[in-house]
């Protein structure tokens, strides 16, 4: 039997608090074999990317490996000098952190640190460490490396800086590459293209991977074993087919549940009706947007040409009373610069919103409706609650704002009931923000925006903060509150899945034009524009496990 | 040999007449020369002129004979000429040195080395005017447009603000305005080779920065000696302070007539108007407390606004009362005002020595016997525009006597406030009868009537508390072992009376 | 209720942070100490330096733990005047506390008020703000204040100058120093006007000027507490200064700057604890403030824990 | 960056208006120069003679018209106390100052970064707590107490450095230098330390809260992950990110070393510009002080426009105009 390269045994790691100690892992052992990749999934805090940095003895102070061993080819590393784990770095263990907009020094260009990189490992002179640096970057996909090289990371996109990570992690084709969720911050067509970049690697240099992500699609696709950790603990080990089939330990289960599928199911959303635009509760008409940009403050008081973007272009669509219409594409293309407006955050440059009749943007009766019938939920939750005001009083605000309940037991009386709706307890009234967990946090949102008895909410990205378990709670807490007051939802999503779950309509954006519009089951089974065959296409799924 | 000498500020200009200021003139003196000079005791003494006396029969007509083979720095001979010129141009429009000379008519040269002074009238002690005008070379000057003398508001500066050439003992080297000038000995001079042939004259501005520049050794005479540093000083070996009287007086004065003061919580009358209340004020005076603590024992307590050296001056004026705030109080229950009054004192802080500590311990003095004085402190341009509005009821001022005489005093702090006369006369004091024997006092022609004139005066003056005098200044310059050199009353020294031993 | 908010409060990061710094602690005991000595001057004062008419002119200079020309004893020594240095530097902490206080209030109140403004608002108000900011900057601190002072002596009538110089001070030091408050909570106001928490409450139409007082000054106040902490001490030593140029409080009611710009003088003359007893309040005030102003500002920022 | 300079000049002169007016608009209040510049016997007919001719009878926006009018032309009229023409005065008193301050920033810089890395690289060491502390205890006293103890130590008990002036300088063209002699040198040591000391905990303080905050990026993370040297990360990484803020600040208080040098000055009787002011607030020589003002506004003008461009440089991200995500 041949040695595993990466051996974990009991490995803990504690974090020392004023008078308790913390375990961000307690007890885990697993192996890598050479050429393996082990994907590490979990939900967020569950000690996966401390397992990683444990590894490669980066973990930050006051935290510290407190029990267990960590060997590489068989050799005791987490007890080495620093020095001597130092040298290890690089050379023999290659990490790739989670993400990748800051993992690059702003300051040099990509082959400086490429370069600096290689002659640190490598007995290279400056050239060849340049020519070994250009060709790193081709393997890596980025395309005419020789002439990007010279650039700093800020010229290059997301995904580019995601590859350029990915070449300096290899750049001394180290035994053994931790990889800690090197998607997760990327749009699903950029990520499809690195998980091809890291399993090409594995393959060609025969390295083992750690992959850590909370991705069970990722996981499927790229990995051959898994380790599934829980509260710091591995709470299941195996073949990655073995666990999606047939999941053991009860949190693998709800885990693997609350995975959404791209694919149709049974109590997905029914499909909308044939739309009639005219007559609909929500209609957007030839919606524009354009803003200036490259003009400083000062600047803008002397005159001068200014350059326009045209982040949204001409985008109609409609919305019947007590539907969701889904709205996808991907990052940048315009989602919420259109969710903006709608709401009446954005002046549009032209175009029309009209919402139950009554124009939005027209000013007098328009704007007052519009307080009241529309609400929106932001992407992240805990940035969207002020930090210092009690959760009553964010409940109560609406209210007050609008006058719809004024007394102060009157008020108590609505917040208590709002709680209760969304499932908590109303007992929580005097607790601030930060006392709650991420799912709960929405649950909050998600009751003010209900607080102004709003018939339309506007949800951007309700759930891309959260992690899979919650956002299935979160989902079905919306569904049944669109059931019960009959709401109309329009959902914006990068996340496929989500939005096929939710919605009954679906359009596409991309580079702010509405690509494609339609019946939910239309779109995803049988798309029409090339950009949203595409989209569809580069989705990692569960279900494509072979 | 060479003398570093350092004070606090520097001569505002080389330009013999455009300022009638102190420091200007020390600096003056050591390039330009003067028809007579004053002693360190106050004495008239030759200089360019070795004798004048008036005219047989006219005592409107002043007639000086003036030293022969004198000459300019640039080689020209010193003639008659030049005293006309000179004396013109110090008479001229932007002079500041005019009055000083309001009395002359018109200057004419008699020969070569006799000049006239034509007076308006009889002007006994005229020549007491002339020890800080200097002398000018006519040929040089016209050479470099000099007619009209500097001034600060054409925009435009002249030649002599930086070039100079006198008769006097030393030539000009090198000049950094505000920072350093050195000068160095005139090989033609007149007078007898002094011992000090080159001078670093210095402007050190923080009085600690100036007493460490002589402490370690960078500096050889410190004039301007805070008080408080002489003791230490002389007692430190290896250095000296050579101390003397100044010709300046440092008083208090207050708002005289009916009006209402403005800054008192008594708004229908004057307190400062009743003489008991004027009496309570000296009596609250610790003079001899001010002199031991604020000034170090470093100043002489008088109890007449005129230093010693002035013509007029006598012991019997020069007596003060003891304090005495039981009499104080006493007095101040009679005048009305048993409860006292409150009332704010402008004074300088940055202008006399100690100034500010001066009033603030007056203002506790006066808190004893019921006065509650609101001490205003400010930099002298500020203090100068309150008092020559006449905006102040209570202040601080001293007072230098450049003619050492009486009249000089009481032209501009005694004689009601007009347009020639009383400029300083800042509380408003006005005595007709005074008025016109202050008046009388510039024509007489008689020296001993004269003198009792001044007399009566000076007794008025002194019943009617015009001014509450403290005392005079001491002057204190601070040197290294090995160097001397003498007080000069006017605080004008000069190195040509340094000795070295 | 409140006895469990005050528990919450005492197991804090901030309560705990300042368990485990003694040399917080020691700043905070000496701070504390010396603003009660100031507050309580007149209680604890053995005499009252600033009541003129109880001086004696002939007790000046006496040396620390003496008897006076008058019989009194000076644990301190007394200055020129004769008053008592303990005192004086009681009451001499006193107004540089209350012009420290009261200036940095007004700097933080106008350049918070201004900050916010003008990183709300934004464009061509924020442009003018932040100019303005600029040249108040190009005018340095006690430029500023010198000028200040000269404008307030010209317009004040001379009767009341003296009570106004304080105020005087006040304002010429608040207006030197609220550029910093400005340009920091404007850089936080413009974080915070982007998170979703200001737009929802734009959604529903609430007043700006409430969001702004409401909602985001509570989330910018952190960095000000800390810049307070700094120009409380700067403020101080910035009165001294002005003192030392001859601008200041009167003389009659010395603060600590002014008590030491009177010490200096007889720094070579040998009465050093004219200078000394102040020079040493001075800096252990300036120095525990500013400690404690390092400490909220590592406390307070959870990156540096 | 052609366009964006001349941008700020413009902005530039506005400034400089700005101050030069609000310069006049306060100058009326801080007393009368004819206080100083008659002597003691004047009338009161020669005062407002004197008013009359110096303008001073005018309201304050004529004569400020009359200021900039001839501020365009390089003339800022003449001192009262000095009598000499102010930009003469000025340019005399220049490389003073500009020595003076050059050196103080240079101290504050070179002990500033390196302390301020020091403590960063060491911070739970004791040394690091005693730095800090110390650092404080020079920024807790008036400067004006500094420069005279300093004074005390070393020039009057140790007589070890002259107290006061430049010492013997060295006319080059119209500059004065005070760096080519022994004395000269010796002169600008306490000055110079007095003057540095604010900037130097300033700076210090300063660059520790970047490179504590710089040290703990995913991009510092990252190149240890990358197995680069320790000094390659502290020094090539971490210092040079750490500068893009400092430089910002440090350039913002070398315009106040020159404001700082105005006490400093005093205290050691420099002849620059510092003193010079001093000197002319206490005369109320209106030209010179006006003129001064505006040279300092010009001197942070000029130095917000290197700061600038030293961005420009350092960042990358400004240099193609690029937006950040951030
Ligand atoms: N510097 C730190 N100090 C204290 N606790 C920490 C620190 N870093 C991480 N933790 C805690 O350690 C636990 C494990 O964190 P870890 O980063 O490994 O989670 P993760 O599984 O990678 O989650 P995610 O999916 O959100 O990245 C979490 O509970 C986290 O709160
Ligand atoms: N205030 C603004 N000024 C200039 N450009 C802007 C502004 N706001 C948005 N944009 C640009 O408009 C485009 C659309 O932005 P938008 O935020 O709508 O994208 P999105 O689809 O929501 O992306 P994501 O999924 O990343 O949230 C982007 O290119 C963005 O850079
Ligand atoms: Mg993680
Ligand atoms: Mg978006």
């Amino acid at each position: 039997m041949t040695e595993p390269v990466l051996s974990i045994k009991d490995l803990v790691v504690e974090f020392p608090f004023r008078d308790d100690v913390f375990r961000a892992v307690n007890g885990v052992s697993f192996d890598i074999m050479p050429g393996e990749v082990v994907g590490v999934v979990g939900e967020s805090g569950a000690g996966k990317s401390m397992t990683g940095s444990a590894v490669i003895g980066l973990i930050e102070r006051p935290g510290h490996i407190a029990g267990g061993e960590i060997r590489l080819k068989g050799e005791r590393i987490d007890n080495l000098p620093e020095e001597a784990k130092a040298k290890l770095r690089g050379k023999r263990i290659g990490m790739v952190f989670q993400d990748p907009l800051t993992s690059l020094n702003p300051l040099y260009t990509v082959g400086e640190q490429l370069v600096e990189t290689i002659r640190t490992h490598l007995p290279l002179n400056e050239a060849q460490a340049r020519q070994k640096a250009i060709d790193l970057l081709t393997e890596a996909g980025i395309p005419k490396a020789a002439e990007r090289i010279d650039s700093y990371p800020h010229q290059f996109s997301g995904g580019m800086r995601q590859r350029v990570v990915i070449a300096l992690a290899i750049a001394a084709e180290p035994e053994l590459i931790i990889a800690d969720e090197p998607t997760s911050a990327l749009d699903v067509s950029v990520q499809a293209q690195i998980i091809k970049v890291l399993k090409k690697l594995c393959s060609s240099h025969g390295a083992a991977v750690m992959l850590i992500t909370h991705d069970m699609g990722v996981i499927a696709q790229t990995a051959d074993r898994m380790v599934v950790m829980h509260h710091g603990k591995v709470v299941e080990t195996g073949t990655v087919g073995d666990i999606i089939r047939r999941p053991r330990e009860a949190y693998t289960i709800k885990l693997i549940q609350s995975i959404p599928t791209i694919l149709r199911q049974e109590h997905a959303a029914t499909p909308a009706e044939a739309a009639n635009d005219d007559g609909a509760y929500v209609q957007v008409k030839n919606l524009v947007r354009d803003f200036e940009i490259g003009k400083g403050s000062f600047t803008k008081l002397l005159p001068g040409k200014t350059e326009i973007f045209r982040a949204v272009n001409d985008v109609s669509f409609s919305i019947s009373k007590g539907e969701t219409f889904g709205l996808v594409g991907e990052s940048g293309s315009g989602k919420s610069t259109c969710a903006k407006m709608i709401v009446g955050l954005l002046r549009p440059t032209s175009g029309q919103i009209i919402v139950d009749g009554h124009d939005i943007w027209a000013g007098g009766k328009g704007h007052q409706e519009r307080r009241k019938r529309v609400q929106m939920i932001f992407q992240d939750p805990y940035a969207s609650l002020n930090p210092r005001w009690r959760v009553a009083d964010i409940i109560a605000e609406p209210m007050r704002t609008l006058g719809i309940a004024r007394n102060r037991s009157e008020v108590d009386d609505r917040v208590a009931e709002l709680l209760r709706r969304v499932r908590l307890d109303p007992s929580v009234m005097r607790k601030f923000p930060h006392e709650f967990s991420g799912g709960q946090r929405q649950r909050i949102a998600i009751a003010r925006a209900l607080s102004s008895q709003p018939e339309f909410i506007v949800c951007d990205e309700p759930t891309s903060a959260l992690d899979v378990s919650v956002q299935a709670q979160v989902l079905d807490l919306m569904s049944e509150l669109q059931s019960e007051f009959g709401l109309t939802y329009l959902l914006i999503s990068h996340n496929l899945a989500v939005v096929r779950q939710m919605s009954n309509a679906v359009g596409v954006l991309h580079n702010g034009v509405l690509v494609e519009k339609g019946p939910t089951d239309a779109i995803f089974d049988n798309p029409q524009a090339d950009y949203t065959r595409m989209l569809l296409d580069a989705v990692p799924d569960i279900s494509k496990v072979a | 040999e060479t003398i570093r000498w350092a004070r606090s500020s520097d001569a505002l200009t080389l330009d013999p007449h455009s300022q009638n200021q102190g420091n200007t003139h020390t600096l003056a003196h050591h390039i330009y020369e003067t028809l007579i000079g004053r002693d360190n005791d106050g004495s008239l003494t030759p200089r360019l002129a070795t004798e004048w006396a008036l005219k047989d029969g006219d005592p409107t007509v002043w007639v000086f004979k003036l030293r022969e083979g004198v000459k300019f720095h640039n080689g020209n001979d010193f003639t008659a000429e030049d005293v006309v010129y000179s004396i013109e141009r110090a008479k001229s429009e932007f002079s500041n040195m005019k009055q000083l000379h309001a009395e002359v008519q018109s200057v004419t040269a008699v020969d070569d080395h006799t000049v006239e002074f034509q007076m308006t009238g009889p002007a006994l002690i005229y020549p007491n005017n002339l020890t800080n005008t200097f002398i000018m070379d006519k040929t040089w000057s016209d050479e470099h447009d000099l007619a009209v003398v500097q001034d600060f508001a054409s925009g435009a500066s002249n030649y002599s603000v930086l070039n100079t050439n006198g008769t006097g003992p030393y030539t000009l080297v090198s000049r950094e305005v505000d920072v350093k000038t050195t000068l160095t000995y005139n090989e033609g001079w007149w007078g007898e080779k002094p011992p000090v042939t080159d001078i670093e004259y210095l402007t050190i501005a923080d009085a600690q920065t100036r007493i460490s520049a002589l402490l370690s050794g960078e500096i050889d005479i410190v004039q301007d000696v805070p008080p408080q540093d002489i003791e230490r000083l002389s007692n430190t070996a290896g250095f000296k302070v050579e101390i003397g009287p100044e010709n300046r007086f440092i008083y208090f004065g207050y708002k005289f007539g009916d009006e209402p003061l403005k800054s008192s919580n008594i708004t229908d009358s004057n307190p400062f108007n009743n003489p008991l209340v004027r009496e309570a004020m000296e009596l609250a005076l610790d003079r001899d407390a001010i002199q031991q603590v604020v000034m170090r024992g470093q100043s002489i307590p008088t109890g007449i606004p005129n230093p010693p050296f002035v013509r007029g001056w006598t012991e019997e004026l020069d007596a003060y009362p003891a304090p005495d705030v039981e009499k104080a109080k006493a007095l101040m229950a009679e005048a009305g005002y048993p409860d006292g009054f409150s009332v704010t004192l402008d004074t300088p802080n940055n202008r006399y020595v100690n100034d500010e500590a001066i009033s603030t311990a007056y203002v506790g003095m006066l808190g004893q016997i019921g006065i509650n004085v609101t001490l205003a402190s400010r930099p002298v341009a500020e203090h100068s525009p309150i008092i020559l509005a006449n905006e102040s009821d209570f202040y601080l001022l001293g007072w230098g006597v450049p003619t050492f005489d009486s009249a000089y005093v009481f032209n501009d702090l005694i004689h009601t406030k007009t347009e020639l006369h009383g400029t300083y006369n800042v509380g408003l004091y006005s005595n007709p009868e005074l008025d016109e024997k202050i008046i009388a006092l510039g024509t007489m022609d008689d020296m001993d009537a004269r003198d009792a004139t001044v007399a009566e005066i000076w007794d008025v003056v002194k019943a009617d508390r015009v001014l509450l005098p403290i005392h005079n200044q001491v002057l204190a310059y601070a040197m290294r072992e090995g160097v001397t050199l003498p007080v000069q009353p006017e605080n004008q020294p000069n190195m040509t009376t340094v000795t070295f031993e | 209720m409140e006895t469990s908010r005050w528990k919450t409060f005492l197991k804090s990061d901030i309560v705990w942070s300042y368990r485990h710094s003694p040399v917080t602690i020691v700043a905070s005991i000496v701070a504390l100490l010396l603003i009660l000595m100031a507050v309580f001057a007149p209680l604890l004062a053995p005499y009252n330096p600033f009541n003129p008419a109880t001086l004696n002119l002939m007790d000046g200079f006496t040396p620390p733990n003496s008897s006076s020309f008058s019989g009194k004893y000076f644990a301190l020594g007394t200055d020129s005047q004769g008053r008592d240095m303990l005192s004086t530097i009681m009451y001499g902490s006193r107004v540089s506390l209350f012009v420290g206080f009261m200036a940095t209030l007004f700097a933080m109140v106008m350049g918070v008020g201004l900050g916010l403004v003008s990183g709300y608002v934004g464009g061509v108000v924020d442009a003018i703000i932040m100019r303005v900011a600029d040249v108040q900057l190009s005018f340095p601190a006690i430029l500023i204040a010198l000028l200040i002072f000269g404008v307030a002596r010209g317009i004040i009538p001379p009767n009341q100058q003296e009570g106004a110089a304080v105020w005087v001070l006040i304002v010429a030091i608040g207006l030197a120093n609220w550029a910093q408050f400005a340009r920091t909570v404007r850089g936080a106001t413009m974080v915070e006007r982007q998170k979703d928490y200001v737009s929802a409450a734009r959604l529903l139409g609430v007043n700006p000027i409430i969001i702004l007082l409401r909602h985001v000054l509570p989330n910018v106040l952190g960095p000000v507490l800390v810049i307070g902490t700094i120009s409380l001490a700067l403020a101080i030593i910035e009165e001294a200064t002005l003192s030392y140029l001859g601008v200041g409080v009167p003389p009659t009611q010395p603060s600590l700057g002014t008590l030491i710009r009177i010490g200096q003088q007889f720094m070579f003359s040998g009465e050093w604890w004219i200078i000394l007893f102040p020079a040493i309040t001075l800096i252990l005030l300036a120095l525990s403030v500013n400690l404690l102003g390092d400490w909220l500002r590592d406390a307070l920022n959870p990156k540096l824990r | 960056m052609l366009a964006f300079i001349a941008r700020r000049l413009v902005q530039s002169v506005i400034v400089m208006l700005v101050v030069a007016f609000i310069a006049f608009l306060v100058f009326r209040y801080v007393g009368d120069p004819l206080a100083a510049l008659l002597s003691q016997d004047a009338k009161q007919a020669d005062y407002d003679a004197a008013r009359e001719r110096l303008g001073l009878d005018q309201p304050f926006y004529v004569q400020f018209y009359y200021f900039v009018i001839n501020a365009l032309q390089g003339q800022f009229g003449i001192s009262y106390r000095l009598q000499q023409p102010v930009s003469q005065l000025i340019l005399e008193r220049l490389p003073a100052t500009i020595e003076l301050a050059f050196a103080s920033a240079t101290i504050a810089l070179v002990f500033g970064v390196l302390l301020g890395i020091y403590t960063a690289l060491r911070p739970r060491a004791f040394s690091t707590g005693v730095i800090m502390t110390g650092s404080l205890v020079g920024v807790s006293l008036p400067t004006f107490l500094i420069g005279i103890g300093l004074i005390y130590v070393f020039a009057v008990e140790l007589k070890w450095l002259p107290s006061f002036g430049r010492g013997e300088v060295v006319q080059i063209g119209w500059w004065r230098t005070g760096l080519l002699t022994q004395s000269g040198l010796r002169s600008l040591v306490l000055p110079a330390i007095t003057l540095s000391l604010f900037q130097l905990t300033l700076i210090m303080r300063l660059v520790r809260a970047e490179m504590l905050e710089v040290l703990r990026t995913d991009y510092i993370r990252f190149a240890r992950a990358r197995g680069l040297s320790q000094r390659a990360i502290n020094f090539g990484h971490a210092l040079r990110n750490t500068m893009v803020p400092v430089i910002t600040i440090t350039g913002l208080q070398l315009g106040s070393v020159i404001a700082f040098a105005i006490i400093t000055e005093t205290v050691f009787q420099w002849p620059g510009v510092g003193s010079l002011f001093v000197n002319s607030v206490a005369a109320v020589d209106v030209p010179v002080m006006a003129a001064y003002l505006v040279f300092v506004a010009l001197v942070f003008v000029v130095i917000n426009l290197i700061v600038d461009i030293l961005y420009f440089i350092v960042d990358p991200r400004l240099r193609d105009g690029a937006r950040t995500g951030k």
